[in-house]
């Protein structure tokens, strides 16, 4: 790994912040509303989808990313929103529906906006492609050398936006980097039923683009395929499509029986954790050693704690306060 | 005709009943949409289906919902029945055209010559903190395009009823329900939810209205899983004196107009509760409509208990402030009737 | 403020030269679309932008509504002030989430941190026999949804003040030019589609009314190019000794309640001209926002003459049968002023 | 060309009318719109796309066809209609918004739909693909052995529309054909400017199905690149794309100035018009002489007369029949 030691440990602290992140949202997700499971009870009531698993996919681009680089993520955001460096403070308050959080609570876990950095999600698949295309094409008029990152699910790859977004940022040579995270599944849906052809980053030809296949779920093979694509929009040369081989750890959302994966699916996918995978191959390499491991494990648990602190801590808005900001 | 019954259902149980039932006797009829087959939708509503009738009929697509709803279009013209689930209305952004331009415009372009006998399935509703993009009914918008039937059943009864009615039909019919209304185990209890469903397959009636209650000195026109907060809200007006009736629309399209004006001659007072946006939608329709129809009658202007013109915030008290809620209905009864 | 002016232009001028001078002004503003460049736009109105501002500016796209629409909302919200034009907004369908759920719902998620002063222009209307799906206005739906400013200029100075305010504006304008009033030298010729137009810029707020007849006898309310016709109506209808003011809504959203009401309670009677389909729409709206407003005023129930929930049909008979006409307006104030 | 002459003659004779019926439309759409163009007057108001030109495109597929395959067209429809067979009285008659019109006058122009032969089209652009995919799943379904059969612009390639019907298709091994006509030009906006790669016939790899370029408007070309992939859809072996250059001769619409195209590409294209070349093949392959072409013409010019005699012959439908059909 000829990768600088300080983006090596940069990307496993923020792993280990996202797990944290992921582990205990789950954890007070379900706190009160089980034993029957209401999904609008308790502290964090709604759709919670998470991301444990596919940190790789999301911390691979940030040693790359530049102040001001915009982007889009999807319905299941929060490893890449800590990725990018999202306050995690509102970002938690705004999941738990408080007024201090990023949107003062009318927006929620699939609508987390931040303006530094530059960030937004959606709960409609695919629906942040072409943003991420306008993103670009406002940072190539006003000359700011920034890129635009756009996310997506292997779901997402046979929607319409797709095909529009892909074909726009390839005709007009925008810096855009399109990243499809290929967790094998739509909720229950298999990529095999879905797609027609094994690999999204083939369709790349359809416009004209590289298409670029990462096979394995892993932080520094993330790192080098998109520190390409993202110089390569960054020189002017135009768009990529990248498509990472990744694992969904837990159910579609959160409460999902995940009756339609099998057990040795599921068995196979904890085997190869790419967070225990990662930790381990930093120590073999002498890059981190698990003392080092457990340092960073405490510090970054302290601060997922201290978000959700600082969220649990904040009041709930006025409910007139749901008026507000429907215009500027 | 139907028999009396013991058995209650949930309405998510009648729902997929009414489907399976007509899967058996018409091979015609297919379901399709996301998550349909193992899965059993998201909601519940095609639950079984897979297992009884196998993946040729019971469709899982890919996220193209352009794609499955135009080949649903497709699929009706061409002597198929098909039911096709748009997995939350707020999807429809998404493949509008295909719903609105094309399933619902063919028969009239053809001048009667082709038919398009397809069922849209939606789950519709907020309540739950979904947010702004999965908590909308969007019933209003649909009702104001021509072409398509559109119901919203309140009660397992109608639910089945009104499927076996849809998937009959030969035109276009959307079909949404309501999530708070389908008695989820993992959605918020509802008791309302669960209700006599008769075991053989019967037909309700699109574009009837019910009276869900009977009264005398307000009428309550409403529609959805606001049947229920209606039904809650006149127990209490009830033990203030005050009688309400409560109109189950059932359908938008056709709209049972007659229902309204006659309710609204006989109490004096209408109002109009939609969980849909409360500007340019069913709100104002049914108030137009009782107005031109009941003009010497109405003792007091018509009065909305909607959601406002806003998109649905997803914090729980900003969210429960926003969706109609019995204690709106109850006092926006009580100003009318003491006013 | 603006300076009396005796040059006339049309709409369509009107509205391109708002353009051309906010481009001038503003770095930031630039505008995309099918045909927009080259072509100056199908309904010309972005004639002669091409050659002034150049292609970084003035750019056309691929049939690719929901990439470049939601191209412009990412723009938006990066430092430009797009202009979008969807060229016919019947056209709504294949990119509807875009703008619905996504224009005009991300300051409401942000919590009002993000700005999208994005505006998103489109034609409206039928008359020339377009058929079904290149003849609706659908403003109706559009004000239904929150987050999205409606305006409908009906005449070329509103048009360019209009133009000029959307472009300011930090949130989400859909800027409707009805075909019919444009002026266009093609299109079935209107007089009033031409009028004064100061060449400096000035802006028309948007959210007024704006009264473009007084009258005693009845109000009409009405929006785009029914305001021709409501104005054709009510110079035959004083013939009759019938005296017609006639509200010019000019936006859907917000949509200016006082100048309705106030209205109603001088004239006593409504008409509600409404080119969108009748059911679930605007004219259920204001009448919906009379009968709150002035309900002891109104001598007879409120009447609309809108277009029926039908597909807009394509034979010339069939078309002219539907659309609101002057005689359909005419008929039904000289009911509404003799019952 | 080993194609049996009854193709051939039926190809040209088909080309014939097609164009013949173009020709009349065009006169008759003017006749009282001008000097003063006004689209709303006439016989025939409403806007008018009109195909003289893409004829090859329309008649290659008919000898291959089957009754009850079903066809899904355009806004710019007459040429594949009139090689469908669609009724041409009752076409016509729907043109000029008369009672006996295929849609007693409701549709017009972009909205012509017969049950038998199966055909419809739309004004709105890709609106047609996902409709033959469904199409297709009902003859699967029903085993019919029929195919579906979609018509669709170059500048609708860059839709959604396209990449959800073609993955559909080949997901699902659906008997359809996708067939781009590709006229360089959607609107004014010529395809390098809308389209990220040269060919469209590209994109099929995106969808692991064949596709085939046909870089000639020429209808034995296109006849055996359709023969091959209907039958193709016919064995079960699934969809094909199938790009064809192609020239629109007159105006996107009528009335468009036109501008927006040179001099010198207009008159290339009137050039190498394809159904004079066509013509001048057949003499020369012995297949058709000049006196059997012109027999050929009186005939078909016959045959559109009768059609436009027929419209206008019938009377336009009651004003109040506005409101039949919108429900069954
Ligand atoms: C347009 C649209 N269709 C359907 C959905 C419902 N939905 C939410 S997540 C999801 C699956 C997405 O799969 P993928 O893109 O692979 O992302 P993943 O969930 O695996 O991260 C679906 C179908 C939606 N939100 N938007
Ligand atoms: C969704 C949609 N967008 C835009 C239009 C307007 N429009 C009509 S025809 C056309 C150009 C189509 O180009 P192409 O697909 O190449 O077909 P051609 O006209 O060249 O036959 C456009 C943009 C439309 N009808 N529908
Ligand atoms: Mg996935
Ligand atoms: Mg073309």
């Amino acid at each position: 790994m000829d990768i600088p030691k300080a983006h090596l440990v940069d990307m496993y602290e923020t792993m280990v912040r996202i797990r944290r992140f992921e582990e205990r949202i789950r954890e007070l997700y379900f706190a009160d509303k089980l034993p029957a499971f209401d999904i609008a009870a308790g502290l964090i009531p709604g759709e919670m989808h998470l991301a444990a698993g596919q940190e790789p996919v999301a911390v691979g681009m940030r040693p790359h990313l530049h102040p001001g680089d915009a982007i889009t993520a999807t319905h299941r955001p929060h490893h890449v929103a800590i990725a990018q460096g999202v306050d995690l403070n509102k970002m938690a308050a705004e999941i738990f529906g408080r007024e201090t959080g990023l949107g003062q609570g009318k927006g929620g876990h699939m609508h987390l906006f931040s303006v530094e950095p530059n960030f937004g999600c959606s709960g409609i698949i695919g629906e942040g492609m072409p943003v991420a295309v306008g993103a670009a094409m406002a940072f190539k008029a006003r000359g700011t050398g920034n890129i635009a990152l756009s996310y997506f699910g292997e779901g997402a790859a046979n929607q319409g936006a797709f095909h529009e977004s892909l074909n726009l940022a390839a005709l007009w040579k925008l810096p855009v980097v399109f990243i499809c995270e290929d967790n094998a599944y739509a909720i229950s849906v298999p990529k095999a039923s879905s797609t027609a052809i094994p690999d999204n980053s083939d369709r790349a030809s359809a416009y004209g683009i590289p298409g670029v296949l990462v096979p394995e779920n892993d932080p520094v093979a993330v790192y080098e395929v998109m520190g390409a694509a993202m110089d390569r929009a960054r020189r002017g040369d135009g768009p990529s499509l990248i498509e990472i081989k990744t694992d969904r750890l837990w159910g579609h959302f959160e409460g999902d029986a995940d009756a339609y994966r099998s057990d040795e699916f599921k068995e196979d996918m904890n085997v190869r954790d790419p967070l225990v995978a990662f930790g381990k191959r930093l120590v073999e390499e002498g890059v981190l050693s698990e003392a080092e491991q457990a340092a960073i494990k405490e510090k970054e648990y302290a601060t997922v704690e201290a978000a959700i602190d600082f969220a649990l801590a904040s009041p709930y808005p006025a409910p007139e306060a749901a008026l507000n900001h429907v215009f500027a | 005709m139907t028999t009396m019954t013991d058995r209650k259902l949930t309405m998510q149980k009648a729902i997929a009943e009414g489907i399976a039932q007509e899967m058996a006797v018409d091979p015609s009829v297919f379901v399709m949409g996301e998550d349909v087959g193992v899965y059993g939708g998201i909601f519940g509503a095609t639950e079984g289906l897979l297992d009884k009738y196998g993946p040729e009929r019971v469709i899982d697509t890919p996220i193209s919902e352009t794609g499955f709803i135009g080949a649903a279009v497709g699929a009706a013209i061409n002597g198929m029945r098909p039911i096709v689930e748009l997995m939350f209305v707020d999807f429809f952004g998404v493949c509008m055209d295909q719903i609105y331009n094309n399933m619902a415009k063919i028969h009239y372009f053809s001048g009667g010559n082709i038919k398009v006998p397809a069922v849209l399935t939606t789950a519709v509703g907020g309540g739950y903190s979904d947010a702004g993009q999965h908590s909308q009914t969007l019933w209003g918008l649909f009702a104001h395009l021509p072409g398509l039937k559109v119901v919203v059943p309140s009660s397992a009864y109608d639910a089945k009823g009104l499927m076996i009615s849809a998937i009959r039909d030969d035109n276009p019919v959307m079909y949404m329900f309501h999530k708070g209304a389908l008695g989820l185990g993992w959605m918020v209890n509802n008791p309302h939810a669960t209700g006599p469903v008769p075991e053989e397959s019967y037909t309700v009636p699109i574009g009837k209205a019910r009276v869900a209650r009977e009264g005398t000195d307000v009428t309550i026109v409403t529609v959805g899983l606001s049947v229920h907060k209606a039904l809650d809200a006149a127990a209490l007006l009830e033990a203030d004196g005050v009688s309400a009736e409560i109109i189950d629309l059932r359908s938008l399209v056709p709209l049972d107009r007659e229902a309204i004006v006659a309710s609204v001659q006989k109490t004096h007072r209408l109002l109009v509760v939609d969980e849909d946006y409360q500007s340019f939608g069913m709100s104002g329709e049914v108030i137009t409509t009782a107005v031109q129809g009941a003009f010497d009658y109405l003792d007091a202007p018509p009065v909305r208990v909607a959601t406002p013109d806003i998109p649905i915030p997803y914090s729980h008290p900003l969210e429960t402030w926003t969706l109609p809620s019995v204690d709106r209905i109850v006092a926006a009864v009580t100003e009318m009737v003491s006013g």
